[in-house]
């Protein structure tokens, strides 16, 4: 029991990337790779927890509470704002292809290759 | 001063805040000189902390959080020579960029001086940072830049799909990337790459260590552009704008195998330390393949932009075997090749970007003889793809003569001349493109070549009045020159050594960076190359020159021995090409392929 | 590669990777016992040392900043990007005047507003005291604008948040980060080193240049957010009218 | 581990799964939506109040917005 969120992260992961390489839409590609990347969230959250620990926010505690990791916390934030950056890019790309080509579907753009 | 520490990264993001704040109040061209001013002072810092720092590290903590107990707990920048020098290329080419874009982009006015700002930022960031989250940080922001660079030319297909597939790639990589990094945050506590080395080195090689070992290894190669990984790298570089493209391939690719050495030494050597041998195999391995996939790939080119994008990959694969070597020598010859190689490329890329400007078009057959009328364009080209074939002594012949001594000195003598066919599949590939765009020598087609790229549309925004020569010619001509001269600065191969030396001796580098104690200053290693590097030099171009007249008359062999290689070869090549099928789908299965392979290796190697 | 290739070659590779990444999770210590030593340090010694109670604002803005330089770069970046790729001749676009039909959804959106704006400025504003920040809080002020453009009202939408200003904003927003790190530097200390005086533990003043980089986080969040937003509704207005959702 | 936090994470994987398999556009922006705000649970219950806040901003704000643009855009076009 005491992996299950570690596996949930690797599930995550997993699910996302099959999401990615069967996706036949450009906007459910997207949300597949947001999907993967909350995997990084779920698995830096859950090595940083402590059993019965606080959230690392001293208001109002006594001193000497057992508080859990704020460093992962603050990389997660980041990760955060990582993923909305590249999910606007990625659907604003999404939006012109769908406008140029008339289709969203991955694999029916072949304009560069071989 | 160490206050200079910070500069190569807060200079350019500060210019670029400035012009994004300042757009609509700055007049037309105060953009192009304000960004191309901040590139140069760029450039001079990076430069200066290059030679601050000849003799031991820069370590720089931000917010003033030295160490404490030996405790990181802050973020540092480790400046040493061979990430400053790589920090330097990036805002030396960048500043050229600008200088040949003047004028170029006024249809999205400052939008891209402001991206291109940020990119450099990122780049130096990155090359510069000794903790693995701020690495991943610089990574994801050199990623978003060059997303939107690459998908500059949003109103036809190629660029948009070039965008899609160089970011769904990289966002993955990046994936790959935090998660070992969050398992070796789960294992050590620490995110300073020198902690972790110090935590990591005192223990066994296990399933933790292994893997994410493999993730980051993969993540990084991703960047490189290292066969299988490859695949967007082609795709991107054919159609991204020409100033853009010289950032790209001459130096973001690079970054991606710095990196690697970055992680590996300070963090991952000593737990590492009594696998070197089977780890060497497994570098030069992938470094053979994405060399030899990429030359052949190149030589199956008639964009000229394509070409050199698998050009680049099969140095990379060069470049790889450099460092997998795992000696001070090794390190210190791809770093010095990086350098010069650097310049040629970005000079290649703009000698095509002054073809793509006079004449239309970058395609090589259509424009057949029709360079006749560009003498700069030819002088660039044919100087540079006799560089990219190794003549000797200019250019990378300080880099690659370290890499033949050792190559020697571990037992692998049979991997220059092997490299060296990496030089004659490219640099023959650019001679053959030259002679036939410059010269009109060669058939007219070529049924081999992939198929036939739309008419190019890259016109800059402006008409062909407003830019001057010396705008357009002048960067590419300066950087061949500097590319080629590099080999010839006084004792570079000697003090390229001893740099990579102090970065290699992991306790030494670890007490320096968390505890502030300096090394004590080392003499330079012998160097004395002998003849070897020169006869491999010599060879590589001549056989260049054949395979380039192989390429333009390869259908007047007799028809036998026509027939005979077509019915041997033509299967392979068709499936060669047929991966490169431009799917996303496709490239994100080879990724995952990759990184379970390189895990299981590196499981096998490690167990 | 056919479709049925690339799923067998996925398959495979996926199978690998998962077991590689079950191998890899198998030796990171229990869920719920985290080791340290570094978040345990910092939560020993920030809440003294920065008078900061959130120790997570504490590592974002002061002992782990510069990441956060990078961060707001990163958004700083994206915004620009979707900007750049979106750019258009768009037709006029006085039909974004009815995003909603329903007046009761406009009128429920017009209400939300104020309350939105000060939610998002006391997220902000509480970020280094309570959970939040800059950027929870920045994100929520851009919704409260993207809500006036929700409840039918494109062109005050477009009249509160006109491109110049967002543009001046974001640049101010990230290059406001950089700067106040350079400040430092003039002072004669570290990049990104605190200047201001720290104040009392728990309230509105404590923190010194967290207070500032707060801020400019803020700015350059709701910022970013407002420009992607607009970017993406002007988009809209090549769309006809029937067909929107 | 406590049973609340077994039990949310199944819900999370679930979702997740839910999310890949779902091709239809409309639905798609739904259940993103309800993964994200059951990672918002999550994160509460891993003790990350800022986290969760965040990904409450983004992910149930944010996102949904810009998706339902691009699925109207998608829809039209």
């Amino acid at each position: 029991m005491s992996y299950l969120p570690y596996a949930l992260a690797v599930w995550l992961f997993v699910v996302g990337l099959y999401g990615v390489v069967t996706s036949r839409h450009l906007i459910h590609l997207t949300v597949c790779l947001m999907v993967m990347q909350s995997s990084s969230y779920v698995l830096l959250l859950s090595i940083g927890y402590v059993d019965r620990g606080t959230a690392p926010i001293f208001a109002d505690v006594p001193k000497g509470t057992r508080a859990v990791d704020p460093v992962v916390q603050a990389l997660t934030l980041t990760d955060v704002v990582v993923s909305v950056a590249v999910a606007a890019l990625l659907l604003a790309v999404a939006m012109q292809v769908r406008r140029r080509h008339g289709s969203a579907d991955p694999e029916q753009l072949s304009a560069v290759k071989g | 001063m160490e206050s200079l520490v910070p500069l190569p990264v807060v200079v350019p993001l500060i210019a670029a805040a400035v012009l994004a704040a300042g757009a609509r109040w700055l007049r037309r061209g105060v953009d192009d000189a304000i960004a191309l001013a901040t590139a140069a002072a760029t450039s001079v810092i990076s430069t200066m902390l290059v030679v601050r720092s000849l003799d031991h590290d820069l370590v720089y903590w931000f917010g003033g959080w030295t160490p404490r107990h030996g405790l990181a707990i802050g973020i540092a920048f480790d400046v040493e020579p061979l990430a400053a020098s790589l920090a330097a290329l990036a805002a030396v080419l960048a500043t050229a960029s600008f200088v040949y874009g003047w004028r170029y982009f006024d249809e999205v006015g400052t939008l891209y001086h402001v991206l291109m700002l940020t990119f450099l930022a990122a780049m130096s960031g990155f090359v510069l940072s000794g903790d693995l989250f701020n690495m991943f940080v610089f990574f994801e922001l050199m990623t978003v830049c060059a997303f939107a660079l690459i998908g500059y030319q949003v109103h036809s297909t190629a660029p948009l799909q070039g965008a899609i597939n160089f970011a769904v790639t990289n966002v993955i990589a990046s994936f790959f990337v935090v998660t070992g990094l969050a398992l070796v945050y789960g294992r050590t506590g620490a995110l300073n790459l020198d902690q972790i080395g110090r935590v990591l080195s005192g223990e066994g090689t296990d399933g933790l260590v292994v893997v994410a070992f493999a993730l980051l290894l993969g993540g990084f190669l991703v960047k490189a552009g290292a066969v299988p990984f490859h695949f967007w790298l082609s795709d991107a570089y054919a159609v991204a704008p020409v100033p853009v493209c010289v950032l790209l391939s001459a130096v973001m690719s690079d970054l991606g195998l710095h990196a690697i050495g970055r992680i590996y030494w300070p963090a991952f050597s000593g737990v590492f330390s009594g696998d070197v041998d089977a780890l060497r195999a497994l570098f030069v391995g992938i470094g053979v393949l994405t060399m030899l996939v990429g030359g052949a790939m190149a030589f199956f080119q008639r964009d000229l932009k394509r070409l050199l994008a698998f050009v680049t990959i099969s140095q990379v694969g060069v470049f790889l075997c450099g460092i997998g070597l795992f000696t001070a020598r090794g390190l210190a010859g791809t770093t010095l090749y990086v350098l010069a190689d650097g310049f040629v490329k970005a000079a290649l890329f703009l000698a095509v970007g002054i073809l793509v400007y006079r004449l239309g078009d970058g395609d090589e057959l259509r424009l057949r003889g029709r360079g006749r009328n560009a003498p700069v364009a030819a002088v660039v080209f044919f100087g540079g793809a006799f560089l990219v074939a190794g003549v000797p002594p200019f250019g990378s012949f300080e880099g690659w003569s370290l890499l033949v001594r050792s190559a020697d000195d571990v037992g692998y003598g049979w991997l220059p001349a092997v490299l060296a066919l990496g030089s004659v599949l490219t640099g023959g590939t650019l001679l053959r493109a030259a002679a036939r765009v410059f010269l009109g020598w060669g058939d007219e087609a070529d049924p081999l070549l992939s198929a036939e790229p739309p008419p190019s549309e890259e016109e800059p925004d402006v008409s062909s009045s407003r830019i001057s020569p010396p705008l357009l010619f002048g960067p590419a001509l300066a950087l061949l020159l500097v590319g080629a001269a590099l080999s010839f600065t006084p004792q570079l191969s000697g003090e390229a050594t001893r740099w990579a030396q102090r970065f290699q001796d992991r306790p030494a580098h670890a007490a320096e960076v968390l505890a502030g104690r300096l090394p004590p200053v080392s003499a330079a290693p012998p160097t004395g190359t002998g003849f070897a590097p020169y006869g491999f030099g010599i060879a590589s171009t001549v056989l260049a020159v054949g395979f380039a007249a192989f390429g333009l008359y390869r259908r007047r062999l007799p028809a036998l021995v026509r027939r005979g290689t077509a019915r041997l070869l033509d299967p392979p090549i068709a499936v060669l090409k047929g991966l490169h099928s431009g799917i996303i789908g496709d490239y994100v299965a080879w990724l995952t392929f990759g990184v379970a392979a390189l895990g299981g290796v590196v499981a096998l190697i490690a167990r | 590669m056919s479709r049925r290739s690339r799923l067998s070659l996925f398959g495979v590779s996926a199978a690998g990777l998962t077991a590689l990444l079950l191998w890899g999770i198998a030796g990171l210590p229990d869920f719920g016992h985290y080791r340290g030593p570094y978040g345990y340090a910092l939560n020993a010694v920030a809440p003294t040392e920065r008078h900061v109670t959130n120790v997570v604002t504490a590592t974002t803005f002061d002992y782990r900043g510069f990441d956060t330089l990078g961060e707001a770069f990163i958004l700083f970046a994206a915004a620009l990007g979707v900007a750049l790729l979106l750019r258009e001749e768009r037709a006029e676009s006085h039909s974004l005047d009815h995003g909603v039909r329903s007046d009761a959804v406009k009128l429920v959106g017009l209400a939300l507003l104020p309350v939105l704006l000060v939610l998002g400025l006391q997220v902000v504003a509480h970020g280094f005291i309570t959970p939040g920040g800059g950027f929870q809080g920045g994100v929520v002020l851009a919704s409260a604008f993207a809500l006036v453009w929700l409840a039918g009202r494109y062109r005050a939408f477009r009249r509160l948040t006109p491109t110049p200003a967002v543009d001046f904003a974001k640049g101010v927003g990230a290059g406001g980060y950089a700067v106040v790190g350079v400040v430092a530097l003039l002072l004669g200390t570290s990049y990104l080193q605190n200047f201001g005086p720290l104040g009392t533990a728990g309230t509105l003043a404590s923190g010194g240049s967290i207070v500032l980089l707060n801020l400019a986080t803020a700015l350059e969040v709701s910022a970013a957010f407002v420009l992607i937003f607009t970017e993406y509704v002007e988009e809209l207005a090549l769309v006809p009218r029937e067909t929107r959702l | 581990m406590i049973p609340l936090q077994a039990m949310v994470i199944g819900l999370v994987a679930a979702a997740g799964l839910a999310v890949v398999l779902t091709r239809d556009l409309v639905r798609l922006a739904l259940m993103s939506s309800v993964f994200g705000l059951l990672l918002v649970v999550l994160f509460l219950v891993l003790q990350a109040p800022d986290v969760a806040l965040s990904e409450l901003v983004v992910g149930a704000v944010g996102f949904p917005f810009v998706i339902a643009v691009a699925i109207a855009l998608d829809r039209s076009a």
